[in-house]
């Protein structure tokens, strides 16, 4: 079965704890394990909580998108955010690597998201925003037992 | 979900049992508080209990690496507790798991770190 | 403090549950009661089913579009579909009428809305869509007493 | 979340248990399920356990009112028991809880029946 989920919500830090819940809302139905549940929660809080400190330095008027589809237990999340950019994707995507060490960043978000899913890409220009966008296969469904 | 933090001063040592989920939206207010008692107290050790830890991400790292950074600056240590395993494993991850002292619970925290004094 | 989530998904019967869910998320950051909670999810889910069964016949490739935003605790709450539309809105209003009596409907979808919302408006015309638009005062944060 | 049915029949009733949402997308394959259980076991009435069913909307209310017609039609009865306040509001709303028999449990549900047979 198919099916997506389109979502834009304020940039305020709010929104990453409700962000994680739709998608983990949205992926429920297709019987995650709990591994692959608190993995899509995490890369989804890395990617929004990008989007809100570095896309708009923390902005509370813009707005953040969130794109999740599934298909064939394919399950593809992109956030996207109109900010400022990044200006060279492959240091930023250095673990430890980060831009705001005054904000005692631990530069790990990149690398958790490439750890906990099947593929990251990172679109980004400089001004204009950033689209994070990331595949993970969903494990087959076991039969039940009972 | 809120975070909930759980202080407990015990002499120079620090006990925090955090609770719920530890996101950025959560992370400022935390450490503003922990900021202050830390100063307040003259705290020279953390215990930190991570049991009750439903979610965490790399803005929780920041913030535990940041006062453990703190921490080695004045001569004191860390120790982690009872983390869960997904929150382990972005310790691990990050590196942090290798330089933190690890203990099961907290009571061998507190006599490991009696025993490093 | 204000907050805007816009949400669009396929209108399948799935994501009734999930709009559910979603909105319940998204008030739950402003402390609501455990009666307007429930009350909530009960007027999206008649609305988002409306435009499942009514608006798409069931199709399950269109896109129902659900607004939420909330201001000063004032609630706002828009289900939108391309589908379509209501002919008589004041008939498709009344308690107990429904076009779908050989879907065992029972009618009362929007007396349920009118009933659990402070303001209920219905914009539709044929064959374009429509929307419902919901308006809910949440009640006073109350002061903890510990 | 899902809406589960226990069926059980004693006799010409049928008790049924939900739990979990009762919405549109789960009334479909329900209905359908009723329907065969009823007309295989020849059921006259139903005992509607709503104690345990979370959330409720008028799509839940169009399949409990379709049973009632159907018993209606072959002079059985329906009664309702131990519903939440939330459930029970919104058959007041649509003029069925005066319609139906309410009781508080299934035992007296049961009896209700008997004295009325
Ligand atoms: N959405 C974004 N917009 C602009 N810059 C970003 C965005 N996401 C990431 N970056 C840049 O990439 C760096 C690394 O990101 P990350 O690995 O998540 O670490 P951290 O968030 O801890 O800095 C950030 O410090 C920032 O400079
Ligand atoms: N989104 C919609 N698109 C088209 N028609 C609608 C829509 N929502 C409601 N209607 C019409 O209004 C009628 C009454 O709706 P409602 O009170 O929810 O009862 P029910 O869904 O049980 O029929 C429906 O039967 C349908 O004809």
């Amino acid at each position: 079965m198919k099916n997506k989920l389109t979502c834009n919500f304020s940039s305020i830090s709010e929104n990453e704890g409700l962000a994680r819940m739709i998608a983990a809302s949205f992926i429920a139905q297709y019987d995650p394990t709990l591994g692959e549940l608190s993995d899509i929660k995490t890369v989804v809080s890395e990617a929004v909580t990008n989007a809100i400190i570095h896309g708009y330095n923390e902005e509370g008027f813009h707005e953040v998108c969130m794109r999740l589809s599934i298909d064939n237990r394919i399950l593809t999340i992109e956030i996207e955010d109109q900010g400022k950019g990044i200006n060279e994707v492959d240091q930023a995507m250095q673990p430890l690597y980060t831009s705001r060490p005054d904000m005692e960043r631990s530069g790990m978000g990149f690398t958790i998201m490439e750890h906990f899913m099947d593929k990251v890409e990172v679109h980004s220009s400089q001004s204009r925003g950033t689209v994070v966008k990331m595949v993970k296969q969903l494990s087959a469904v076991k039969a039940n037992c009972m | 979900m809120a975070c909930r933090v759980e202080a407990e001063v015990k002499g120079s040592v620090l006990l925090l049992r955090m609770s719920g989920e530890l996101d950025h939206h959560e992370v400022g207010p935390i450490r503003k508080e922990l900021a202050d008692l830390m100063e307040s107290d003259s705290i020279r050790h953390i215990i930190l209990n991570l049991a009750k830890l439903e979610f965490m991400d790399s803005s929780g790292l920041g913030l535990i690496l940041g006062r453990y950074k703190y921490l080695q600056k004045i001569g004191g240590n860390m120790v982690l507790c009872a983390a869960t395993p997904t929150v382990k494993r972005l310790f691990e991850m990050s590196g942090m798991y290798k330089i933190l002292m690890v203990e099961i619970s907290e009571e061998r925290a507190l006599s490991r770190l009696e025993a490093v004094q």
